[in-house]
Order: structure tokens, then C-alpha cells, then sequence
């Protein structure tokens, strides 16, 4: 191990969720492996803006289907995270004397990697999670948590009244501490939702988490138990309201939403940011190619797609291929799906490697259109075929190849 | 048997007008996002040559900005690796430090090629893309006993003539060349071969012929290794039937590029990656009302304009009714609104600004220089 | 994930196992990080080989206390594995959509991941181990096994006749082609025991691993099993003949043996072999002083060492200090220890960053000398500490710090 | 406030000898494993400068060879990294290629500069080795609204003189400097303030004074930026008071080398990391009957002689019955048996054979070139 200065801060990336709100979409990865916005996974969002906050150390900890994320994080090298002293270490669950343990809950992760931390001697430390969209500068809410003296501060964003029962909602006096908080309250006193973004004075949080680990009655988890605890021994937890865009994407209606959001020039994530990137791994496909035929309106198309047909308001991720006379709208196409000729699909989200032949119908909406948010999206899993001719309604999610024609 | 990879970056046969005033040959834009150098490159890694010698002359500042460390080409390697290799400023010569032929480049880089572990080198340069089976080609020359292995083509490539300037290279019977003249004509006989500058020679004995040829005051790798040496050395013909692209003229260099939009020609020259310099842009974003027509699109484009039969590089912006035909535009471009643009080859950096229009023709495309505002 | 041709070989390193033999030298990391020779950790010589075997694919399996190792082999720079497309990659047990499995042994591990293995696509994979020392080149093994048209290739190294029912012995005809195996038999048959290095065609070992799998009595283990199951089944298996040093370092005896081999210049394991060098993560440490009393004999001495004392027939590892008038003999002094003052160490291994007081006597020996192999070997935990004058018998193990003068 | 550091490699004042005739002094071993160049990296790199320009003027490659794409020096970065920054043979001036001063130096340079992310630069040159708080002097730099901030220091670091060649300053009593010559004498004043080589500036100053400059055909900093417009620049003075060596003269170069055998000065040296390319050498291995007082050892040294009060670099390979004093040994030399050396510098990769003796003075070491059989 090279020896090295003590870090100021460092951050742990909760990764292990299997996301399994998003389906058959993690069936195979983990969710902060799904790809998202046209060339990005997930996780690209929280580890650029490490590294744009001047954060160069992280864990990532994960325990669920683990190869898609390794081999995207690889040496961490997109994010300029392959560090001599520190970069981006994936920390899976391990065996020690008395056998294995796996994460029981997100403050065991980070109980089980203490040791981790310890290596690099923090005063601070960053507990972020695998499954936001958003662009945010840790570096500010450090100095932020720095200037009031905070344990801990959590970052919050103000989400509308009436969803503000889905969050975990922070009440918190002028000065910004918090004096409660209500895990999904049935009326909440604040529409300040947690962010799941905290940062901890380390040595503060390896009390708590070595606390909690003795509880027996407790789940070892950051909302439900260590949060409220610190609460109850009046430590200074602080709020940090963020503002910007911000957007849990860990159901397939969100997912699909974050995805359009991007074509949506009114909606503050824009990606194109020079002084703030989202990196991620390189495809290394040719560039896309545009046919005589294509027609094209408000979509984003990475490399490697090759596109002779229709495509309105859709994210064409890398290698895609849309043939002569498909239509492809309002959907989500990600790395490696060919759609043949004369195919439509609308209002879809298609991963990787799905065949959707020639003239099958994906997302056939028979009711009468009442507008765009009652659309269902409908959902063709990974590698998956959709033979010929054949039709999957609206709203359907689908796991397995096709290969008949499929009446209704 | 290992292979060390020289690649010469730069031509002195080329004749690419202000494309390559402020940049060597090798690291001219091609096909939307890549630099030419990085076929090359990518053909030596993907046959698993990892050791590569880059030799540079001048005008090499975009090369090795875009070479970096050889990161994308997985070329930051312990063993072998990517070097680019600059000429000294003194020059033992006492010269300004412009080699005087290829023989005196090897020559002033020989420490750097004698580190290497390489005992076969596989020695290329930029100007020509191609695909080639190095592996194969290296085991031929084993095999076959030769001192030198030259690989020609008779490929045209649908152009009329041999591209000026290359070498004619002449083998008798037994497949041994006899004699080498360069193109100085518009000769158009089939069946010609010509070098596309690749030669195959054992390490050892390409430093003693380098070191003998110095010693002479003979400068030129063709004229006076080759050429007058031929009838000492067994040097053996190998032919490359693939796909090719010569590049030493700006036309030449347009349909290059309008190559790519050939989707038999786009399917062979990338059926094995090609690597390049990563740039972190976002996908293309094509607005509402765009319409693109058998086009090369790079990320990093917003395109509101039109665009046909054209080839885009990164990060370019095509403005409201602007139309992009038959043109070769580099990387951030700027182009606003209602401009007209037909058979141009914009450099990078470039700004055209709103309404303007230039249009040339296939044979003698407008160019326009680097960070120019029109 | 970037897209690449296929590998013809890909190698899979089974790193799991806790190394329980070493005792507390195991205590807090995985046997293969284990240092060895002055430099390096024993998993650095499975690593090399396969470098300078031209293997640039390589899994570690592992699921015991894997942070040291994580860290020790990062990105798999030192050893020229960082790859595009391949390089190092730790694979640790995952949680799957019905919850997860700890590696249930050699066979398992591999099983669980087929995936990872499948990415690549190999004709041949090779199977290795972490916890022995030589050095071989793979490639020359593959050569023999395309040559013989195996299914399956097992290395073998000729053991004395007395050594031979302590290990997996392979019974074979005169063309090589096992006939038998057997685990530790009473009476071998022969004495060519197997060295834990296999090569198996890639669609066969897929084939016999789901069906061990399936069998609810096998213990999923290489030896125990799938060979076993092969050999029924009357698969083409050869033995390929190592000739060799090979030793296995899997208790402290052999661990100390091993290390002492080096100073042995009839051994031959020459670590100074420029052609087939091995590779380790480098400590940045400054060169090594030698003051001005130091008496140095037939030693082994790394960077960042400051040796004042007297040295004999030792291993010192990177930034192990000895004070005058201390002495070292037939030792071995892990990165970081440090020797006070007029301490005497003799025929100890003492692990990373323990502090050995003033006047302290490690590995003391009170009965009359009989000879080297008799003389039992001490331990000392890592950072502990034996205090000023502590006596340390020979033949202990030591791991917790003795601060008060022990006495007998 | 991003930082970019520029580093001078080469210096105009050194009288090295041999040791500098094929290498830059930049390259130079020191204290066994190192490259004089190791410590200032490895300052910068430990302030967390990630962002690191090398000037090159000849004799570079071993310095490229020694610093490769920067990787022990964690400096591949996708952001900043390192960057060594070779003349381009053909020179708009047409001369030979050598920079006329360091003004020019930059100027050659500049497009790398101005693509760097760091606005504030810190300049320093290679052939003086300290260790200081890079980011004390940019905080300080800043907070004084200083045009220029220059380093001083007031140690003689046992010399009985200021060294030769280095610029002398002086400083009002504001701390601003009025006034610089170049030491010609052998001035042994105290509290003389002699510049360590290290400036602060903000990128765009430093760009406009020296298009400046190079407009009026001034091409030395010191003297046509520095001293010329100390009367319209604010230039603040910093001193700098810990551990410091001079190496430009052989007995200077000898000197630094015997100060690491001191155990105060090699630990202020190595309190924090110094980062140097990894050989993958063995341990040094000591045999029997080997004697080693007060001495560096390096990795891959096996010992079976004597070696007292001497620097031993890596791989040097000493017989029975040899005998080294007093010396300085670089990388992969071999000292057969029964030799004597006593005051000797051996450049790498020398072979002496048996019963050979070589002694100098510690005045006047005897230099032994690279690669030299004796």
C-alpha cells in the first residue's frame, strides 16, 4: 500500500441495491449499471460529480450482480479516478474470522468498511447513493457543513407538497438544523426531502455506526436508524438545501421521465457542460450514420447507431440500429438494439441487445390518447427478440423472445 | 518473435494545402471523430502489437495532444508501450534538425528502438488507411526468408491513377523486387504495384543498413535501401488486396472521408475497433425540424440545420436553415443560421457566421483554415 | 464494456481461501497477500506468470478479508494488467435475483462465475492458485495441452517418494494420459503430485461444472470432484510435467522454508531474472541506509530499511528498521517492523509493523542446538509489540503485545 | 485557484562534465534510486499539483525515458497530468532550435499553456533540490496582490559561497524587489538572497510579458522580465528556509549526494513520498562476507565487497575484495573483484574490472562516463 497524506474527504457509494422496481431491467445488472440519457450508466452521475467536487477517493459498495458494474468502473480511469493514493475501489461483502456477512443494510456496508475508510483517515466522510440523476458540488456542502460545525448534513431538495409524503422529509429551524425527521410521514411538516447525500465527520459516524451495530433490533439503516439516533442524542445534523435538478430513477415510469427529460430544453439537466461533465466509459463504436431515409426530431443519438428510419423524441444509446421505414418515438433504446424495417415502437423503454424484428409493434396503444402522463411504458427486456409482425401492447413488460405473431 | 511497430507521422509527399500547415499528416481529422493515425494504431493493437515507435518531425503539437499518453490505444504499457519520438534540436549535423530523409529519422531515434523488445519491426506510415493483417504479413516475411518484406497494392481505389508521389515497385519472377521508381506521372496502367509504405525487416539488420547508409550521406529509406540495394537483399513483395485510402491531396482527402458513407467500405474499415481520443461529449442532439441525409454524425453535435452527403466531427454546431452538403466539417465548428456550405472542408474551431455561403467542387474543395470566422 | 476479439486463454487465480495454517499471519488478510521474498506477496508470482506467459486476462476469486489484496493489486498496473479489454479483475461472491452464495469451493467459485469467464469467450481457461511459490510458463503448458488435444491438463511436479501421500497424486501412461488420481493415498502409486494448475478446454469445464453443481453431494472441489468425475467419464486428461521449484506456502514451516530458499544460492528460485521477472506494487520508499556498526552477512534487504545492527541469513521487507547492537538471524521481518536496540531475533517471522522493544529476545532458545531443521520457528502478530527486555521463546506465537519482561 | 507547474529541465548555468554531455540535468541520479527531477515532481504532486509542464531543450531522452507517460508520479490524468515539452526542430527564428533564454523557452511552448486549466503558475527549475509548501506560497502569493512572487533563500547549505550562476536579489523594505544580478564571484556574504529558481504568476501575466518580451527580442527571464521590469511589476520576495542542495558543479553534484547519509537531511528529504520510475529490481541482496558502512543501498545491488560512505544507485553489482569509498555509483554498474575506488562518480551501465583503482579528491571527484570500460 503507498502511503500517502491523509485525505480530507472521502466518499462511499451505496450500490448494492438490486433496484428491483426497475424490473426486469436489473435482472441482469445492478441499478446503478442501467444505462441512462443516451451514453451514461447510472452511476456515472454520482462519481463525475465526485470528481468534479475534487473528490479522488471512493468505495463503491455493492453486492448484487457485481460484473456489468466492475467492468464499467474498471480502474476508474473515465473519471480520472485512477489514483497512486486512492480512486474508486469496489468493496464488496467479505469473509472474515467467523465467516461472511452480506450488507444488511446501507449503514452496515459502511460498518463493515470501516477499515476501509480508516486506511485513508478522513475527517470527513460522503455517503452518497447509486441511483440519482443530478449534478451536484459536494465541495460547497462541505463547506457548508464545515462552517456550521455540523456531525452531520444531509442534503435536501424541496419537492412538491403533495409528493413530499413519498421522502424522507427533514424538519429543520432558520439556522437549517434539524430537529426531526419523518421517514415517508403521512403529513409532512416540510417539503424538504432527503437527497440521501450526507456528509459525516467520520469520526462521529464510526461512533454511531459501531452503536447501531449493537442494537439488535435495529435494520442498519442511515433514514431509519442512525439518522433518528443521532436525532435523540441531539448531535448537530444540519440541512443543506440543494437547488437543481434532481431525480430518482428507480422506478420505470422515473426512468423513462429523467430519460425524456433530457430532450426537454425547459428542464434544468443539461449534459452538455463543459465545466461540469458526466464521464463515462467509451464505447469505442464508429459514428453514427444517418441514412438517405432517416427522419429526426428532438432525439439523442450516440455512437455507433445507424439509423435509415423515423425517430422523434427518443435516446438512441451506442450501436443501435433503426431500419428503413421504423418508427421509433417517446422511447428509450439502449446499447446494441436493432430495430428492423417497418417496426414501431412508442412510448418503450428496449435494453441492450433486444431484436425487434421486422414489422412488430411495441408499445401499440389501443385507447384513445388522453395525454402524455397516462401513458403506460412498456417495457422489452435485455437481448429479448420481438419476431416479425408481432405486437406488444401498451404498458406489457416483456422477459422473454417473442418469435410468433401475437394477437391481442 | 516480437514486434516493434514505426510509424512515420508525417509525409513528405503530401500536398494538403492549410490542412496540414499547423499539423502533421497523421493527425488529420477522418471520419467524423478519428484522427488518421489512429487506423494505423488501432490495426497494430488489435493484431496484439503493443509496442509502437511514432516518429514525429515537426508540426507535431496536435499529434501529441491527441496521442496523449496512448491511454485510449491501451498503449500505457510497461513492456513496449507508445513513444512518440521528437528530433533533437541540435542535430549532430549542426542543421536546423528537419531530417534530411527517412534513413536519417531512424537514424536519430535508433536508442529509442534499440530499448525496445521488439526483434521484427513492422515499419508504416500515416498518409495510407488500411487494414492489414499484421500477424500474417509477419509470419510470411519469417517464413519466406527474406531480409526485407515491401507490402504494395495494385488497388486504385477508383481513382483514375496511381496516387502521385508513392512508390512503383517492380518484382520479377520469383517475387523479389528488382527495381522501385517513384510516381511522377499520372500512370494509370493496372496492374502496377505500388508501396503503401509498409516494410517488414529484422531490428538488427535495419539498424546496420540505417547505420551504413548515414555513413554514406544516403538519406532516403526508398531511393537508397530499397532501391539500390535490391539486388543484395532478398527483398520480397507481399500484396494487400483489402480496402485502402490514400490521402496526400486535399481531393484526395475529401473522398476519404466520403468513403465512409459507403456502408460496404464503413462495415470493413471498422470491423475491428478503431480507437481514439475520448472527448467526454454528450450523444448527438438533433432538434426539432433537422433533416440529415447520408451523413457522418459525431457526439458532441447539436445539428437544427441540414445536413447531406456530409461527413461531421465532434462538438459541431449547425444553426436553423443552414444546409451542410458534400462537405468535411472538423470539430468545434460553429455554424449559424442560413448559411449554405457545398464541397467545403471546414478546419476545426471554425465560426461561420449567419447567411454566409461557400461552396467549391469535388476536384477542388474550399478549405478553410483552422480557427478562421467567416 | 469495450467489445474486443476473444481471448484464446484467460486465466481465473482461486484467491479464497483464509490460509488457516498460517495462523495469525492470516488474521487480517487474505493468504495470497501474504509478503514473501523481501518484496513481494505470494500472489505476486501467479501474477507475473501469467504476464510473462503472455496471459493478460485474469479473475481473482476471492472472498476472505480481500482489502489488503484489493489494494495491492488495484488497477494491476506493477504487473502490466490494466487493459482495455482484460487486465486483473477481483470477482467476489454476489448476491443473484434469489440472494447470495459465498463460494462453496474451488468448483463453485468458477461456477458462479461462467459469466465473467463467457465476456471473453476463451477456448482454454487456466486454473490457478494463490498460495505457491514458482515460476512457469503457462504458455509452453498450453502448447502441451493444443499438442495432446486435452480436455483437460493438470501440472505436475515430481515430489520425493516419502512426500508423495501428502498430496493429490496423478497416476499416468507413458504418453502422459492420467489414468487415475488420488487424493493423499496411503500408498502412492506415483510420485507426481499435482500442483493445483490446470488447463481445461473452456466448453468442457463449463460442462462438467454445471453438473457437479447439480450433484447435491459433491463438494464443488476441483480435486475432489471434478477431476474425479472426468476420469470416469473417461475425458482426455495429461499430465504435463513442471520441472521446477515449486513450493507450497501454506504453513508458517513451509512459509519460513521458502523464504530462506532464497538466500540459498543452491535452491533454484532466482528472483533476479530480468527475462521472467516478477512484478509487485513498488513502496515508495527510500533507498535503504546501512549505518555505520552494521554487520551484514548472506541477507536479503528491501527499501526503506535502516539497519544499524547485525543481519544474518534474513529477509528484511520494505521499511524495517534494526537499532545498534541488535541482532537479526535467520529471520524474517515483514514491511514496517522495527528492531530496538540491542533486541535479539532468531528464526522468526515477524509480521507487518510489530515493534520489537530494547533488549527484547525473540525465538530465544534454551535446549542445545540439534540442527536447522529441528529449531522450531517464532511469530509475531502483526503490530504487536514485545517490550523492553520481553523474552520470547522459540516456537511461540505472539498476537498480543507483551509490554511487561516475561520471564520462563 | 488551479494550479499549473512549469518546469525547467535543463539549466544554463551548470558545469557538470561528463554527466551531463548525453543527459539533462534534470536526469541526473541522485540519492541511489532518484533522478534529480523525482523531488520536485514529487513536491508538487504531494500539494496536490496535478498539472505539470517539463520545458526539454536537447539531451532529453533519458528524461523522457526516465518519466514516461508519468505514471509513478500518478500523473496520467485525463485533466492536467504531465506534459515534457520537447523544441520543434524547425524554429520560426530558422536557427539551430536551441532557445536563446527561457523567455523563448516559454514562448515555444505557450499552446500547451493556454490549455492547461490552471490559471496561477508556479515556475521552477530542476537543478536545485528543496522541498517546499507549494501551496503556502500560492495562498501567500495571492493573498499579497504580488504580480510576481519570487522565491528566495538565505542558506548556504555549507557552502562557503552563494553558488555560481544563480541570481542574487534584492529586496526593499516593503519585500519588493528592486534589484538582481547573477552571481560571478564568489560571494560569501550572509543574508545574501539568492533566488532558488521558483516563481508564482498568473498564466495571463506570464503570457503577455513574455509575447512582450520576445517582441523586443528579450529572451531572458531573470534579466529582461525579472530585473528590466522590477520597476512596473510588484514583485514580492518568499523565503524559503528549509533543507536545500545546489547541484552544478561536479563536486556540488558529489556533495548533494553524501548529504542523504545524513539522518536528519534524509529525513526532512523523504518525510513525504518521493515518487521514481519502478525497475522491479530484487531486494538488495548482501552476501557473505560483504561490509557496508554508512551507505545508500539500492534495490537490485548485490554486495560482496566493501562499501563505505558511498551512494549506491540500482542493479551496481560490487565483488569480493572491491573496495568503494567515498562515491557516488549509478545504475547497472559492475565493479569486478578486487577493486579500489576512492573519490569516484561511476555514470551507469560501467564496467571495472579486476584490481582496477581510481581515486579523486573531494574537490575533484574523478568522473567516469557512461558506459565506459576500465
Amino acid at each position: 500500500m503507498i502511503c500517502g497524506q491523509k485525505k480530507e474527504m472521502i466518499a462511499m457509494l451505496l450500490a448494492g441495491g438490486q433496484g428491483s422496481r426497475l424490473g426486469i431491467l436489473t435482472q441482469d445488472v445492478a441499478k446503478p449499471a442501467v444505462p441512462f440519457g443516451g451514453k451514461y450508466r447510472i452511476i456515472d452521475f454520482p462519481l463525475s460529480n465526485c470528481t468534479n467536487s475534487g473528490i479522488d477517493t471512493i468505495g463503491v459498495l455493492t453486492q448484487y450482480r457485481p460484473l456489468e458494474l466492475n467492468a464499467h468502473i474498471g480502474s476508474g480511469q473515465p473519471w480520472d479516478l485512477d489514483r497512486l493514493y486512492g480512486g474508486v475501489f469496489i468493496l464488496p461483502p467479505y469473509m472474515g474470522g467467523k465467516g461472511g456477512e452480506w450488507y444488511s443494510g446501507t449503514a452496515n456496508a459502511i460498518y463493515q468498511n470501516m477499515n476501509f475508510i480508516d486506511l485513508y483517515n478522513p475527517q470527513y466522510v460522503l455517503i452518497l447513493s447509486g441511483d440519482h440523476v443530478y449534478k451536484m458540488n459536494y465541495d460547497l456542502m462541505l463547506d457548508f457543513h464545515k462552517h456550521k460545525n455540523a456531525d452531520c448534513t444531509i442534503a435536501v431538495i424541496k419537492v412538491p407538497w403533495e409528493e413530499a409524503s413519498r421522502f424522507g422529509v427533514m424538519n429543520a429551524d432558520e439556522d437549517s438544523r434539524i430537529f426531526e425527521f419523518e421517514e415517508k410521514p403521512q403529513e409532512p411538516k416540510s417539503n424538504l426531502a432527503s437527497m440521501g447525500v450526507y456528509i459525516f465527520r467520520w469520526k462521529k459516524l464510526k461512533e454511531y455506526l459501531i452503536k447501531d451495530e449493537e442494537d439488535e433490533n435495529s435494520d442498519n439503516d442511515f433514514g431509519k436508524n442512525l439518522i433518528p439516533q443521532m436525532l435523540k442524542a441531539c448531535e448537530k445534523l444540519y440541512a443543506y438545501e440543494f437547488k437543481g435538478y434532481w431525480k430518482d430513477v428507480g422506478t420505470i415510469a422515473s426512468l423513462w421521465e429523467a430519460n425524456m427529460d433530457i430532450l426537454d430544453p425547459n428542464v434544468p439537466i443539461e449534459l452538455d457542460d463543459p465545466p461540469w461533465r458526466i464521464y463515462s466509459r467509451s464505447s469505442n463504436m464508429p459514428p453514427q450514420y444517418i441514412g438517405e431515409n432517416a427522419v429526426l426530431s428532438n432525439s439523442s443519438i450516440a455512437d455507433g447507431c445507424n439509423v435509415e428510419g423515423k425517430v422523434e423524441n427518443s435516446i438512441l444509446f451506442p450501436g443501435v440500429t433503426v431500419g428503413k421505414d421504423a418508427v421509433v418515438s417517446n422511447s428509450i433504446l439502449m446499447p446494441g438494439v436493432s430495430v428492423s424495417e417497418d417496426a414501431l415502437i412508442e412510448y418503450a423503454i428496449v435494453a441492450e441487445n433486444a431484436r425487434i424484428c421486422k414489422s412488430a409493434r411495441v408499445g401499440e396503444w389501443k385507447k384513445p390518447e388522453i395525454g402524455k402522463q397516462h401513458r403506460e411504458i412498456t417495457v422489452i427486456g435485455g437481448s429479448v427478440t420481438i419476431g416479425e409482425r408481432a405486437v406488444v401492447p401498451a404498458g406489457t413488460t416483456i422477459d422473454e423472445s417473442i418469435i410468433e405473431e401475437v394477437g391481442e | 518473435m516480437s514486434i516493434l511497430g514505426i510509424v512515420f507521422s508525417y509525409s513528405e509527399r503530401e500536398n494538403l494545402r492549410e490542412l496540414t500547415r499547423l499539423r502533421t499528416i497523421a493527425s488529420l481529422p477522418m471520419a467524423g471523430k478519428y484522427r488518421i493515425i489512429d487506423f494505423l494504431i488501432s490495426n497494430f493493437v488489435n493484431d496484439g502489437i503493443y509496442d509502437i515507435a511514432v516518429i514525429a518531425r515537426d508540426n507535431y503539437h496536435s499529434l501529441m495532444d491527441h496521442l496523449g499518453a496512448g491511454m485510449e490505444w491501451d498503449l500505457i504499457r510497461k513492456r513496449g508501450g507508445l513513444r512518440v519520438l521528437t528530433p533533437y534540436a541540435k542535430s549532430e549535423s549542426g542543421r536546423d534538425g528537419l531530417y534530411r530523409g527517412s534513413v536519417e529519422a531512424l537514424s536519430n531515434n535508433m536508442h529509442s528502438f534499440r530499448r525496445s523488445m521488439g526483434d521484427l519491426v513492422i515499419m508504416a506510415e500515416a498518409s495510407i488507411l488500411y487494414s492489414i493483417d499484421f500477424n500474417h504479413l509477419a509470419k510470411t516475411h519469417l517464413n519466406s526468408n527474406a531480409d526485407i518484406t515491401a507490402v504494395y497494392t495494385k488497388q486504385l481505389n477508383g481513382h483514375p491513377t496511381v496516387p502521385m508521389g508513392v512508390a512503383v515497385m517492380h518484382f520479377n519472377e520469383n517475387n523479389r523486387l528488382y527495381d522501385l521508381n517513384i510516381n511522377k506521372d499520372d500512370m494509370s496502367a493496372q496492374d502496377v504495384c505500388w508501396s503503401i509504405g509498409v516494410f517488414v525487416i529484422k531490428k538488427s539488420l535495419l539498424m546496420s543498413l540505417v547505420a551504413d547508409a548515414m555513413a554514406f550521406g544516403k538519406y532516403d529509406f526508398l531511393e537508397d535501401i530499397i532501391k539500390r540495394l535490391s539486388n543484395r537483399l532478398d527483398i520480397q513483395g507481399y500484396e494487400y488486396k483489402g480496402h485502402l485510402l490514400e490521402v496526400s491531396s486535399v481531393a484526395g482527402y475529401m473522398k476519404a472521408n466520403m468513403n465512409f458513407l459507403n456502408a460496404n467500405f464503413r462495415n470493413r474499415a471498422f470491423h475491428r475497433p478503431i480507437y481514439t481520443k475520448s472527448k467526454d461529449s454528450v450523444p448527438a442532439r438533433y432538434c426539432k425540424g433537422c433533416c440529415v441525409k447520408n451523413s457522418i454524425i459525431s457526439d458532441g453535435c447539436r445539428i437544427e440545420g441540414t445536413v447531406i452527403n456530409s461527413v461531421i466531427s465532434r462538438n459541431v454546431f449547425i444553426g436553423k436553415d443552414s444546409i451542410v452538403k458534400n462537405s468535411v466539417i472538423m470539430q468545434n465548428t460553429e455554424i449559424m443560421q442560413g448559411v449554405s456550405l457545398d464541397n467545403v472542408i471546414l478546419d476545426k474551431d471554425v465560426i461561420v457566421r449567419e447567411n454566409r455561403q461557400l461552396s467549391g467542387h469535388e476536384t477542388y474543395p474550399v478549405v478553410v483554415e483552422k480557427a478562421s470566422i467567416i
